[in-house]
């Protein structure tokens, strides 16, 4: 569904990505693990169109979305929630979920995915009209997974969405996450949450200074001794 | 020993400028230099103090202030009361011009503990015009048709306030005092958490900066034959700004390449009287889209000749916390 | 009886910068620009109208679209040229460049045509004096204050209300995540541009019937004004925009009829610096404590 | 134990920010030498408590003292000089400043060089400048970012700036720290690594710590007490293995089985 | 050459060598008051190439202009570089007082001539009951205008009491408010209202409001077209119908516009001349000019055209290039018969010229009198 060949990507002098290579399958959930400044977010912008490649090229249903810009790439059904949930802080709950549909005109559709979104988060409805800068650090997670679920999306970028979360709260997300994938959303999920991530995945990839180091099935990943050591906390 | 290479550059510096004042000052004795270069030299001079003034409250403060001209004609006022109307040398003139400039950029001062941002820089710009309308309505300094002054400012004091000027606000900047200033820049709370009196440093730097300001007036007064309330209108402090911004935010070589550059183009412009406005706006725009971050940056001088190895200026581009 | 008629001459003196204040707020709420050509977009207003009339011999409503379409194309190439290469830039950088384009726009429009005034053709709209218990009410300002409250409104209705006024108050927050909306950044910035500056222009036109004079830097003062009233009513508040500009009218008749038109700027500052003392965010801003 | 006198406690503390009642009635006593923990959902109120702490938002109710002295109402950098000092949960360093200056901006406090001075390079002016500079690069010397200490702070990346803003928070010579949310956005591995950190500048700098964290491997681990804030409120507070196994901390936070 | 002065000859400057001889001009192009300056400029320009056709003692006169941008301290610095760099004989003073007198300093020190064809502040001329040897104006002094606006108040109108709106930005406006002031307490009016404005306002209505409130019998109005037209048109708007007068900033065509036919009935002005005047000379003006610009002439028009044939007049009977020469001919001016009157130049370098007096009927200018001084 998503092939990501060799790219290269520069915030002007630093080299962020050198040569990464993904690929995601259609209903998949791919997560992606690494260390801080390991390029994990510079990926995900890249690949919904907020960064540019400097060479290598992205293909998404066999057609290349490499340098297009963010808003042609939502419309062909890549949904970013970034990090950092970047809710529009000074609109209400509702209003935040409107954009999210910015570019869809079937207002039957659009009802339908409201009913959706709230059906996933029940908090979300509770609070339709609160400022969305009002919301607790969770909330405000929620309603930007929903925000992005509204442009009713084929393949769901997620940059770690349970960063500041508490625990129980985390658990949420990470199961709703699941909720999204059966309905039939293909994630790639950017966790430093490792356990949790690889524990929903089907597949993983490790990436470290802006190298893909170690791809596999999530299950494999998590029992080898490299990334247990890096990523996992050792033991 | 270890003084002296810290203080090598600084010592560098005197000697160099002291020798740039003897030259300088030997041509115009021996009349080399006519008229037309030693008062574009002084103009440019002005023009440097106004904007190293104005450098340190906004580029290393971040204190968002388009009034400066106010501090500007307080000066001039305060130092031509002192000479044309109680007939006092200038020293005393130059004097009372910086330190009743202070006085106003402690009154301004206030506002800024309250106000960020645009809204500082509202009551700036407001703070400058209520100076220029008071003046117009005092007829001790002659109201709307200003005050004439005496020639008095000469190459000597030019370059004794130039130097001074420089001297203070660039040891100021470089050292925990200055540190302190900066880091209330780039986050007022942060600064305040690591124990640094925001007001005392804010109001400090807004005391400095209107002092040179005051200075520059002085210069400005005994060198124009005439002053007016007209001529430090808002337009006054925007050109001012422009020296600081065109130079590079948060640097004071930035600050003083730029007035002295924008002087040049200016004096050369003068052959162009029609275009003179069109081809200035042009440079501008043309300056501000090609260097987006002023001439030199946040870069100072100094640092092309490594005397200083880390960086001190510059503004967070991130712009939460940035004036403007 | 005076008092009233100073009130009277306040409002009306207001209304006209409520109506500069208003595009000027939307910009400025909007891109976060402090838009010093703006008061320049309304001079080109004003001339586009004035040419309109005297070469053209069009009358009032097709002057002022014509000048409003003008305004709106003026307003979206200086956006283009002038600040949208500085996206990234400090906002302080624009404002220069902004400062850079108003001298740009007055001085090329003094090349042209010289800087003498040029008078509005006087009967573009009917006038008359309502005259109510002695105080003289032109019919001119109420039309003015009318049109300032009409736009006011629809601003309002176009901002909160539309999708395009949705989009613009998302890339006013977060122009990234808004791209990850599929919101078009660089045109929604232009409609802003685009809609604010075909106010300015038809407030250029209002100006020049209601006070007959125009010349090429007859923007400065109440592109300034404007500003303030901006700024008073709380930055990128559209009724912040009209109250502010009401105000500041009102303000400065009451110091002039007392006699004191010399101070009437002075005071007018003086007051916005109480004011913005005690509301730091303007009349209408709330004033957020920074979350830590 | 008891009859030990608290370094740092709140009393009663409450702040509302227009209709809401962000805290009311929190109770917390720090003793000299703890490291303390505080949790609670998204919204509990733990970062607005670290701001009444340090006189960021003046508390509507309550107080709060320090060793016996009541700091209510006292600007930011007072508190700060009386020896609290804190790092934010959103990372505020002052990015155009190098390392190395960032964390002489937290000496300031304890510069004895005037403004006088700076300004005609007295001696003192070099003396006070030198001996910060040296504790600095000590201090980043512990952190492990001497190496880079003459690079931006924006520059860096996001673990080193987390460490940079303790060193710099270290660097203003608090008693006590507060700690909000260190190991965000870090792996279990460099949370690790994080926790050995903070019990090493424990015992050098015999500090009291309090520490927010949602890493419950981070707060378990380290912490010999937890507070656990929610809606504003005190819901519970002791050893881990008491609050672990309080219901109503697993339902308001950790949810049914933790680990 | 005739001058004595080659290029780059004495520090006096010298107005070049060869076959012309080069006139600065220091005006307010840009700025705040761009419109006199440029208005000026156009009554330069109109009076260079009509000299030209002839040239002046077999040469030719070259315009050297600067723009001071309405700033004194640009007039000071524009003034150097016409002396110092382009070497003028004379300099075309700026358009306002204010900015005349940052050049006089200037002029004096390196003995070049400056005359201003519009800054009628009498310390122009005149400093410290000095006079200032190198500087010159063609427009008439403050004081004289308004002892003629009094008088004419007083016993043509018959009025009795009078308010007073000024321009406070503007010498020239206070100057003759105080002399009006002076002669029409003196001569028994009452003085009800006394008010002001800053150039560029554009409402006037406030101040208007309170100065019908005091109701006058006769308003003074001294100042500029450019508010005047406003001020008259917003004053007749509130119900306040009495007489009107002002000075020679009044005269521009642009004024009729601005205030209207009908606003303007009942108002009167002191001036030099009436572009109306049969007399041939001012006839030719009017036609030049308006074949040259498309537009009637205003007062700043008029006055920077007669300032070059000052200028001209001084240096054909100088002989000389020099400009110590030019200054003792400029000096000696007398009756030299100009557009905007017929004037002698007296030992405080001020032109002695008559005025007269001028009502607005439908929006035409009609002779009502001529004062001689
Ligand atoms: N705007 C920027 N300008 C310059 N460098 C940047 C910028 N954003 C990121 N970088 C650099 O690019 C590299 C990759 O950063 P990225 O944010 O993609 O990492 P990440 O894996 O998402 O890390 P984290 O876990 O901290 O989110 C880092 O070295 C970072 O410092
Ligand atoms: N300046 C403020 N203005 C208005 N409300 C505020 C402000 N600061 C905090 N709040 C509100 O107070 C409540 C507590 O916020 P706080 O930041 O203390 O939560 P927290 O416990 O730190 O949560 P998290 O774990 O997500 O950081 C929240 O509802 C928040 O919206
Ligand atoms: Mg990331
Ligand atoms: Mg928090």
């Amino acid at each position: 569904m998503l092939k990501v060949e060799a790219i290269d990507v520069f915030y002007g002098n630093i080299h962020a990505l050198k040569g990464v290579s993904l690929e995601v399958n259609k209903g998949e959930i791919v997560t992606l693990i690494g260390a801080n400044g390991a390029g994990k977010t510079t990926l995900l912008k890249t690949i919904s169109g907020l960064l540019k490649p400097k060479s290598g090229d992205i293909v998404y249903e066999g057609a290349s979305i490499a340098g297009k810009a963010a808003q042609t790439i939502v419309k062909h059904g890549i949904s970013h929630v970034p990090e950092g949930r970047r809710v529009f802080a000074n609109m209400t709950v509702e209003e935040n979920l409107e954009l999210g549909a910015f570019l869809r005109k079937d207002k039957d559709g659009i009802q339908q995915d409201f009913a959706k979104v709230f059906q996933l988060f029940p908090r979300l409805e509770e609070r339709r009209k609160q400022l969305a800068g009002t919301l607790s650090g969770g909330e405000q997670q929620m309603l930007a997974i929903g925000r992005a679920l509204m442009a009713r999306p084929k393949l769901l970028l997620l940059d770690e969405p349970s960063m500041g979360l508490a625990p129980l709260l985390v658990k949420t997300i990470f199961r709703i996450i699941e909720e999204i994938n059966e309905s039939g959303t293909t994630i790639l999920l950017v966790e430093q949450n490792a356990h949790m991530a690889l524990s929903i995945a089907d597949r993983a990839y490790v990436i470290e200074s802006g190298r893909v180091v170690l791809s596999g099935a999530a299950s494999e990943l998590q029992a080898s001794e490299q990334v247990k050591q890096a990523y996992l906390g050792g033991h | 020993m270890a003084t002296w290479k810290r203080t090598r550059g600084f010592w560098v510096s005197i000697i160099l400028a002291f020798a740039f004042f003897a030259v300088v000052q030997w041509l115009i004795t021996s009349g080399t230099l006519n008229i037309f270069y030693v008062n574009t030299l002084f103009f440019m001079a002005i023009n440097v103090i106004l904007a190293a003034s104005l450098h340190l409250i906004i580029g290393i403060t971040g204190q968002f202030s388009i009034g400066h001209a106010g501090f500007f004609a307080v000066g001039a006022y305060a130092s031509a009361i002192m000479t044309m109307k109680l007939q006092l040398p200038f020293a005393v003139g130059v004097v009372a011009a910086g330190v009743a400039a202070m006085l106003a950029g402690l009154i301004i001062g206030v506002p800024s503990l309250r106000l960020k941002g645009d809204y500082l820089a509202i009551a700036t710009l407001g703070f400058g015009e209520i100076v220029r309308i008071v003046l117009l309505n005092i007829d001790y300094v002659g109201g709307a048709s200003g005050m004439t002054v005496t020639h008095m400012t000469t190459w000597p004091w030019v370059f004794a306030c130039l130097l001074i000027t420089i001297m203070v606000i660039a040891n100021f900047t470089n050292s925990t005092h200055g540190r302190a200033c900066i880091s209330i820049r780039e986050d007022e709370i942060a600064a305040d958490a690591m124990g640094i009196n925001t007001t005392y440093y804010k109001v400090a730097a807004f005391a400095i900066g209107s002092f040179f300001a005051g200075i520059a007036g002085a210069l400005y007064a005994h060198h124009f034959y005439i002053i007016q309330p007209s001529n430090f209108g808002f337009l006054k402090s925007f050109d001012i700004l422009i020296f600081v911004v065109l130079g590079g935010l948060g640097s004071l070589s930035g600050a003083v390449v730029a007035a002295v550059l924008l002087t040049i183009v200016s004096t050369f412009l003068q052959n162009y009287p029609e275009t003179r406005m069109i081809i200035y706006s042009i440079v501008l725009i043309l300056v501000m889209l090609y260097r987006p971050t002023g001439l030199m940056g946040t870069k100072e001088l100094s640092s092309l000749f490594k005397w200083r190895k880390a960086a001190q200026g510059g503004m967070n581009h991130g712009g939460k916390n940035t004036v403007a | 009886m005076e008092l009233i008629q100073q009130l009277v001459n306040g409002i009306s003196l207001g209304s006209i910068y409520a109506l500069i204040a208003l595009g000027y707020t939307m910009v400025y709420g909007i891109v976060r620009l402090i838009n010093f050509a703006h008061g320049d977009v309304f001079m080109i207003g004003s001339f586009v109208g004035f040419y309109a009339v005297t070469m053209l011999g069009v009358g009032f409503f097709p002057a002022l679209l014509l000048a409003m379409a003008a305004c709106a194309v003026l307003g979206v190439v200086i956006e283009r040229i002038a600040y949208k290469p500085l996206r990234n830039a400090t906002r302080i950088a624009v404002l220069i460049t902004a400062i850079g384009v108003s001298l740009l726009i007055e001085y090329v429009m003094i090349y042209l045509r010289g800087a003498q005034p040029e008078a509005y053709p006087g009967t573009l709209l009917p006038k008359q004096n309502l005259e109510l218990f002695g105080v003289v009410i032109s019919s001119q300002s109420l039309f003015i204050l009318g049109t300032s409250l009409v736009l006011m409104i629809l601003l309002q209705f176009i901002v909160h209300r539309t999708k395009i006024g949705k989009a613009m108050r998302a890339v006013s927050h977060d122009a990234e995540a808004a791209r990850l909306m599929g919101i078009n950044v660089d045109n929604t910035i232009s409609a802003t541009f685009a809609i604010g500056s075909a106010l300015a222009g038809a407030a250029g036109v209002i100006f020049g019937i209601y006070y007959t004079k125009i010349d090429p830097l007859m923007g400065i003062l109440p592109g300034l004004k404007a500003f303030v009233a901006a700024v008073l009513g709380g930055i990128g508040i559209i009724p912040g925009a009209m109250v502010g500009g009401l105000l500041l009218g009102v303000i400065e008749s009451l110091v002039s009829g007392l006699g004191y038109s010399l101070w009437r700027d002075g005071v007018a500052f003086i007051i916005l610096i109480l004011i913005l003392i005690f509301r730091p965010a303007g009349l209408f801003g709330k004033n957020v404590r920074e979350k830590v | 134990m008891a009859a030990r006198t608290p370094l740092l406690k709140a009393e009663g503390v409450g702040i509302q920010f227009g209709g809401l009642k962000a805290l009311s009635g929190v109770t917390m006593e720090l003793y000299q030498g703890e490291l303390v923990g505080l949790i609670g959902p998204n919204g509990a109120g733990k970062t607005t408590l670290f701001n009444l702490l340090t006189g960021v938002y003046v508390p509507t109710d309550g107080r709060i003292m320090l060793d016996g002295e009541t700091l209510n109402g006292l600007p930011p950098y007072k508190i700060t000089r009386k020896g609290i000092s804190r790092t934010f949960q959103n990372i505020r360093l002052f990015g155009e400043l190098s390392v190395l200056d960032n964390v002489k901006v937290a000496y300031h406090a304890h510069a004895r060089h005037s403004i006088a001075s700076s300004i005609l390079r007295l001696p003192s002016h070099f003396r006070g400048e030198k001996e910060m500079e040296e504790k600095a690069i000590e201090f980043l010397k512990i952190f492990q970012l001497d190496g880079i200490m003459h690079e931006k702070a924006k520059n860096l990346p996001y673990g080193q700036q987390r460490r940079l803003e303790i060193a710099r928070a270290l660097a203003a010579q608090p008693k006590v720290l507060l700690l909000d949310e260190p190991a965000a956005g870090m792996n279990p591995q460099e949370t690790k690594e994080l926790m050995n950190l903070i019990a090493f500048i424990r015992e050098r700098f015999a500090l009291t710590i309090l520490l927010i964290e949602h890493d419950m491997s981070l707060v378990m681990g380290i912490c010999e007490r937890i507070y656990v804030l929610d809606h504003g409120q005190l819901i519970a507070h002791g050893t881990p293995e008491q609050v672990r196994s309080n219901p109503k901390v697993i339902e308001a936070y950790l949810g049914e089985e933790v680990s | 050459g005739c001058g004595g002065n080659q290029q780059g000859g004495s520090s006096g400057g010298g107005g070049g060598g060869g076959d012309v001889i080069k006139i600065g001009a220091n005006l307010e192009l840009s700025g705040g008051v761009a419109s006199y300056g440029q208005s000026i400029a156009e009554g330069v320009e109109l009076a260079f190439e009509e000299i030209n056709k002839e040239g002046i003692n077999g040469k030719k006169l070259e315009l050297v202009k600067v723009d001071n941008k309405s700033e004194a301290a640009e007039a000071t610095n524009g003034a150097i570089k016409l002396i110092s760099q382009d070497k003028v004989a004379a300099i075309i003073g700026s358009a306002t007082s204010t900015n005349t007198l940052a050049q006089v300093q200037i002029a004096n020190d390196n003995k070049v001539p400056i005359i201003t064809p519009s800054g009628t502040s009498e310390t122009v001329t005149v400093k410290d009951g000095k006079v200032n040897e190198f500087v010159f104006r063609t427009c008439f002094i403050d004081p004289f205008q308004g002892t003629v606006a009094a008088k004419f108040a007083l016993d043509d109108l018959k009025v009795k009491s009078a308010a007073i709106l000024i321009d406070s930005a503007s010498d020239y406006s206070k100057g003759l408010a105080a002399s009006f002031k002076e002669t029409f307490t003196a001569g028994g009016g009452q003085i009800v209202a006394e008010e002001a404005y800053v150039a560029k306002d554009t409402d006037f209505r406030a101040t208007l409001t309170s100065i019908k409130s005091a109701n006058p019998e006769f308003l003074f109005l001294p100042g500029y077209y450019e508010e005047v037209g406003l001020i008259v048109k917003q004053a007749r708007e509130l119900g306040l119908n009495v007489p009107i007068m002002g000075g020679d900033g009044w005269d521009s065509p642009k004024l009729i516009e601005l205030a209207g036919k009908d606003a303007l009935n009942n108002t009167y002005i002191t001036n030099h001349y009436s572009s109306g005047d049969p007399d041939p000379k001012i006839q030719e003006f009017v036609k030049a000019f308006q074949a040259k610009y498309n537009k009637a002439p205003d007062a700043f028009n008029a006055l920077g055209y007669d300032t070059v044939y000052f200028l001209a007049d001084a240096i054909k009977r100088a002989g000389s290039a020099d400009p110590v020469k030019i200054k003792d001919a400029l000096a000696q001016t007398k009756d030299l018969q100009l557009v905007t009157g017929t004037f002698t130049v007296d030992q405080n370098h001020n032109p002695v010229k008559s005025a007269i007096i001028l009502e607005y009927k439908d929006g035409q200018q009609q002779f009502k009198t001529k004062v001689n001084p």
